[in-house]
């Protein structure tokens, strides 16, 4: 049995699991050039590969078929739970700017926004408007698209299993705000920059619809090692990701690939507003 | 029983496309109300010839004259008409095995039928009366409503022919009718096509295997061999020793 | 009894072409096998990771079946009427499919090509394609659902029209009748058992491929099923896997009663 | 007398297998909202048009080993090898699942049946997740996932032809005096052989085109991109990569019917 | 042609699950290198007479016994060991159509090799040799690599009537050997299996429906009707008319 609670591992090849945060505005699924780069930092065979499931990748994690991934918040509150996963970077992003448009700026951030998107001139103009409305909500693991609003939502005396709210689920955030626009939905949970998203096909978007409300900042996906993994490696890997982000090409490749500005250090407890907001979120229909 | 003539065959040729001649240069000339047998080798050209004379296959060259009009000429709705003239009944009967003997034989009144009407299933009084009264000449009435698959072989092929009788034909091609009957049951089948000539003065042409039967039933004796037209006799002349010789030199055993 | 047994070709006689057969399969499967990196070490070495999931799942959480029936329910409701559109549309053109009742293979050609691109795309490809048009929805569902059975039926269907006994429909052209009338008369009391198993087969096909379905929001138990696993409740997978399951079994039942019936 | 009786029975069997149907058919739906047509439907159509009529060629190929020409390839292979996989797996389950006596109950077709429902219950994506314990994310996981979870579909289908299909042959080896296991290989694998090979081909189709659910698992191929290029709405990319899975589905096709018609 | 016993029935009953009465009480006995054709309507029984010899049904009760041993009262390899010596040639031919003429020959061997020789495909020189020299008297080695559904139907009843050989068998039953052939190819399919009484003395039962075939070729004849024994009777006894009573007064028309 390799369930050793030591953390003494120490790779000969390294798989590392990538999941594009959905907040972001390009995707692409490629894994080949960071995979040469990393390799070239940390001197062993590495193979990067794509996924699109968190819990999957924390799966791997956990059996240790993986030994290094990109977590999403909630996947890595699960995942560090229920097999001791380890965060030990995290990826920053140029921050939006504050105005309406949400063009971005230049500066970095490791935390984004959920947004409660409405119709403009709508009926809904503040939130006790929502009560009785029928909002389009991500998953109820997606921390903008549903946990954090809904929390929030709360501690202004909103009940988003009472009230009368009528929920339902909708893929992508782009999705949400096209139900608002269409008429679907009076309010859609979303993150930061779906609006532009969704703008690309239909540019009206952005003249009929806006921002509602803007949750607390939520921190952004981590990258997390296995639970076993020594701390050398640990230090080895995170400096190898750094590094890399840092240099001429390397930034150019995390930026047009993954849309990540760079990495910075993160613990554990800057993870505990979302735990806590899970704790909330799962109470909320009692 | 005139000497109108029902069934012409000028210079017919077939050569299927993989090159075999099905038929080559066939020639006769068949009366209103005769019984003719065919026989031939297997691979002779029989049911070519059979399949032919409906245009069931295209000839090659050459005319087929039924009831004074070139088969090979018309087309669509022509050539519906002229199939609804001529019966065909198949060696293994072709019934349709999971409708009842009421509905196949029905089935034989298609051709008279607008296409809206057979979709929806729909026949007229008449012709419902009409199907029992085939079925009682082949004495089959009993069986109306039986499915057609639960019938045993003798059946089934009694079935074929109230089909046939059913389009009311002036012209009945039988494909190796009792090939695979017992004996009781051939001779049941035999009598049913020969009374079509008989009482209502139908042309029959039946292909047969045996000897036995072309000589007892038939008016005039065909045989092919080869695709060729080798033998064609009325029954006075025609004897066994004379059409065994049919049999023999075929291209393949 | 010495009888000199005749010499076959050498192409035959060292069967040339089935060897030929084999090496070339054995190359495919050598090349996937590179390609998508095979590690059967690691196959039998983690044997055991395979049931620490299926482990979880033992013990279902029941009381969550009250909270999916609805969208089970839903479930089954878009697939009943996707693939009722979809086999409607289908039967034209199976027919027009079919060698032996459509005569111009040019014609048949690019049905049947349509017909295999239209199973071939991805479900998912479909279903966004359907929800960036008609929106988030069990519609959009059902929409992908009958363009998806239309393909299917179709070809099990046209497939199955091609071994037919066409004695009958010559029997029937030998009375005069049209090709409507033809198909009418001597091809759809033969068809019609298999259709319906066809039907069944895909319906099945289509219950279960909303599982698929869910994670663009296209309606269905897949939503369910993303969430549970996302949450690492196991429990309340093994629920939906087994609501799943008694849905595909009473479908299997029903297919395999009407297919005996109809024999 | 008796046989209006048994009709009359049939009759009204029938009309309450009738009723179920309408049933069933007005439950089904008035589950579904029949939504209608969206606001931004023509705007959304015409990016998408746009974005296919402009595929973005550049995606092609361009040797990096993670263009449209190289997922392919390894969606190809990963479609061949499950396929293999489940071919294998399926001859013995389908012989377990099909129902070769009349008989009313026949407890070993049923254990067969259930077995194979049983695994074509379990929804890909478990599968998926099941194996990248086991194996590591990555196409392998893809593969083995495809090759169990086809088992259950080409059972299935193998046992119903070999429920279905002619027994003459075996009829006179048994009557030579062969036993069980030289009947089969004498007279019920030939005979059968040609339609397995048909279904296998036709399941190695539906295998591509479960390749968008690999993306789950890191597997690589086509799915991950398009899921991508769909999310971020990136329709030139989409256009591309549709124009590439058709052509591949041709060319499939072209290869699978030329191997139907010489099995025939 | 001794007087040794081959075949000997013994109060033989067959009832089917459905109640039919398949045979009802048959006792019978036939000699060495005798050549028997068994003759009634379709539905008397003929075919289940015949599966019951080699136990592809199981009698109700009553005894079969061939060559001394009560084939009812055997099972697993001791029957396939009977099965052997007992050659059966069906109606339908029954070949492996993907097989080569040669496999499906040599698949008359099967029950002399071991499992795994069968699985590897697997025979002997020997009996490659034999299988030519079976095809030799059929007239069919020329045939020997073709496919077995490329045959015309007379040529794969001559296949399946060499593959029975291959099994040497001291018994050979054949179910309606020349239903749907030509007179040419059914008088050589009935040469052959002549050949086998006068040749090589096995024993042969044949199902026919043409008196004409079976006052020509057999040493007695058997008469069913009804699943019962109506007519046994050696050649010389037997008359045309005598036999004609056989095919009356049957169960069913
Ligand atoms: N569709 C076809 N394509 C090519 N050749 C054919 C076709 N149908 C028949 N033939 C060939 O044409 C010749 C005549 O065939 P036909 O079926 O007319 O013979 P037949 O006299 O009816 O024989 P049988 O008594 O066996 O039915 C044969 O050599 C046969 O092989
Ligand atoms: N498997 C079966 N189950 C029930 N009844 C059967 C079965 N097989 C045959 N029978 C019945 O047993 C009787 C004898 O059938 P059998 O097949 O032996 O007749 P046959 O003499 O060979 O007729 P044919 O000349 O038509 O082949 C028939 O009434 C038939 O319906
Ligand atoms: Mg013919
Ligand atoms: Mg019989």
């Amino acid at each position: 049995k390799k369930h050793t609670t030591a953390e003494n591992y120490q790779p000969k090849k390294l798989v590392v699991e990538f999941n594009p945060s959905s907040n972001a505005g390009k995707m692409e699924a490629r894994a080949k050039p960071l995979e040469k780069m990393l390799e070239q930092q940390l001197h062993i065979p590495v193979k990067v590969v794509v996924s699109t499931s968190g819990s999957s990748m924390v799966e791997a994690l956990g059996s240790k078929t993986a030994d290094v991934a990109f977590l999403a918040p909630t996947a890595y509150v699960l995942g560090h739970s229920n097999y001791g996963v380890k965060a030990i970077l995290q990826a920053t992003r140029y921050k939006y700017g504050p105005d309406a448009t949400e063009d971005v700026t230049d500066v970095p951030t490791s935390t984004y926004l959920g947004e409660i998107v409405v119709r403009k001139n709508g009926k809904v103009k503040n939130l006790n408007d929502l009560k009785g409305k029928k909002i389009a909500i991500q998953d109820t693991t997606s921390t903008a698209g549903y946990i954090f609003p809904a929390v929030e939502l709360e501690e202004h005396g909103i009940n988003i299993h009472k009230n009368g709210i009528k929920t339902f689920t909708v893929k992508g955030a782009d999705q949400g705000v096209l139900s608002v626009y269409n008429g679907n939905a009076d309010a859609a949970f979303v993150f930061q920059g779906a609006r532009k998203i969704a703008a690309k096909d239909d540019p009206n978007v952005m003249k009929d619809t806006s921002v509602l409300y803007k949750t607390k900042p939520i921190p952004n996906d981590t990258i997390s090692v296995r639970k076993d993994m020594s701390p050398k490696w640990d230090k080895k890997i995170a400096n190898a990701f750094q590094t890399i982000a840092k240099s001429k090409k390397g930034h150019q490749i995390i930026y047009e690939i993954y849309s990540h500005q760079g990495y910075v250090p993160v613990k554990d407890s800057d993870f505990n507003i979302v735990r806590t907001y899970l704790r909330k979120v799962g109470r909320l229909d009692e | 029983m005139g000497e109108e003539t029902v069934l012409e065959l000028k210079h017919v040729n077939k050569r299927y496309p993989n090159g075999v001649k099905g038929l080559d240069d066939i020639n006769f000339t068949v009366h209103k109300g005769e019984f003719v047998a065919v026989v031939g080798l297997s691979g002779a050209g029989k049911s070519t010839l059979f399949n032919s004379i409906n245009r069931m296959v295209d000839v090659t060259d050459g005319q087929v004259i039924v009831d004074g009009q070139d088969i090979t000429q018309v087309n669509g709705k022509e050539l519906r008409r002229m199939r609804r003239k001529i019966g065909m009944i198949f060696q293994s009967f072709n019934l349709v095995n999971r409708a009842t003997v009421q509905k196949n034989v029905l089935a034989g009144r298609t051709g008279y039928y607008p296409t809206w009407k057979t979709l929806l299933g729909i026949y007229s009084k008449e012709d419902q009366q009409k199907a029992v009264a085939q079925l009682e000449k082949v004495n089959m009435v009993k069986k109306l409503y039986r499915r057609a698959d639960q019938l045993s072989g003798g059946q089934k092929q009694r079935v074929a022919i109230a089909r046939t009788l059913m389009q009311d034909p002036t012209l009945v091609l039988a494909d190796e009718p009792v090939a695979s009957l017992d004996p009781k049951t051939s001779k049941g089948v035999m009598d049913d096509l020969y009374n079509l000539k008989k009482y209502e003065h139908i042309t029959v042409l039946v292909n047969l295997h045996s000897m036995e039967l072309a000589l007892k039933y038939a008016d005039r004796i065909i045989g092919l061999r080869d695709g060729k037209l080798v033998y064609n006799k009325p029954i006075a002349e025609a004897n066994e020793a004379d059409l065994r010789e049919v049999y023999e030199h075929g291209r393949d055993n | 009894m010495k009888q000199e047994v005749p010499q076959l070709s050498f192409v035959r006689r060292f069967h040339v072409v089935g060897i030929a057969i084999t090496v070339v399969i054995l190359i495919l499967i050598y090349y996937s096998a590179l390609i998508t990196g095979v590690d059967v070490n690691a196959f039998f070495e983690n044997a055991d990771q395979f049931g620490v999931v299926l482990n979880q799942m033992k013990h279902p959480d029941w009381p969550y079946l009250t909270k999916i029936a609805g969208t089970l329910a839903q479930t089954l409701q878009m697939a009943i009427i996707g693939t009722t559109i979809g086999a409607i549309i289908a039967l034209p053109f199976s027919f027009l499919a079919a060698r032996n009742i459509v005569r111009n293979p040019i014609g048949r050609l690019i049905i049947r090509l349509i017909l295999s691109l239209i199973r071939t795309l991805p479900t998912l490809l479909l279903a966004a394609l359907f929800v960036a048009i008609f929106g988030i929805g069990p519609m959009t569902g059902v929409i992908t659902l009958a363009f998806f059975s239309f393909g299917m039926i179709a070809k099990l269907f046209y497939d199955f029209i091609e071994t037919i006994d066409m004695g009958p429909v010559r029997a029937l052209q030998a009375t005069g009748a049209t090709m409507l009338q033809t198909i009418r008369i001597a091809v759809i009391p033969q068809i019609s058992g298999q259709f319906m198993s066809d039907f069944m087969y895909t319906l099945e096909i289509n219950v279960r491929s909303s599982t698929v379905l869910g994670y663009l929001g296209a309606g269905g138990i897949g939503l369910y099923l993303q969430q549970t696993l996302d949450q690492f409740d196991y429990p309340r997978t093994a629920v939906i896997i087994l609501a799943i399951f008694a849905v595909v079994l009473v479908i299997d039942a029903i297919s395999n009663y009407v297919r005996k019936r109809l024999q | 007398m008796n046989k209006t009786k048994t009709t009359a029975l049939e009759r009204f069997k029938w009309i309450v297998v009738a009723l179920l149907v309408i049933f069933i058919y007005l439950w089904s739906i008035n589950g579904i909202p029949f939504t209608g047509i969206q606001k931004s439907a023509s705007s959304v159509s015409m990016a998408i048009l746009k974005g296919i009529i402009h595929p973005e060629w550049s995606y092609v190929y361009n040797g990096s080993g993670e263009d449209l020409v190289s997922q392919l390839v390894i969606t190809l292979a990963i479609a061949f090898l499950g396929t293999i996989i489940s071919a294998f797996l399926s001859v013995p389950l389908a012989f377990l699942a099909a129902q070769t006596t009349k008989k009313f109950f026949h407890p070993r077709s049923t254990i067969g049946k259930v077995i194979l429902t049983a695994i074509r219950a379990f929804p890909e994506v478990v599968l998926a997740i099941l194996f990248i314990k086991m194996v590591g994310p990555g196409s392998f996981a893809g593969v083995l996932a495809i090759g169990v979870h086809s088992v259950g579909m080409l059972g299935k289908l193998f046992s119903e032809a070999i429920e279905e299909m002619d027994r003459s042959a075996e009829t006179a080896i048994i009557a030579a005096g062969g036993s069980k296991i030289q009947t089969f290989r004498i007279a019920t694998l030939p005979t059968i052989l040609p339609a397995l090979m048909s279904y296998t081909l036709y399941r190695f189709e539906i295998s591509v085109r479960s390749a968008s659910i690999l993306g789950l698992v890191g597997a690589g191929g086509i799915g991950t991109p398009m899921m991508f290029a769909l999310q971020t709405r990136d329709w030139s990319k989409t256009g591309i990569i549709l124009l590439g899975i058709v052509l591949m589905v041709i060319v499939i096709d072209t290869c699978s019917s030329t191997i139907r018609k010489r099995l025939g």
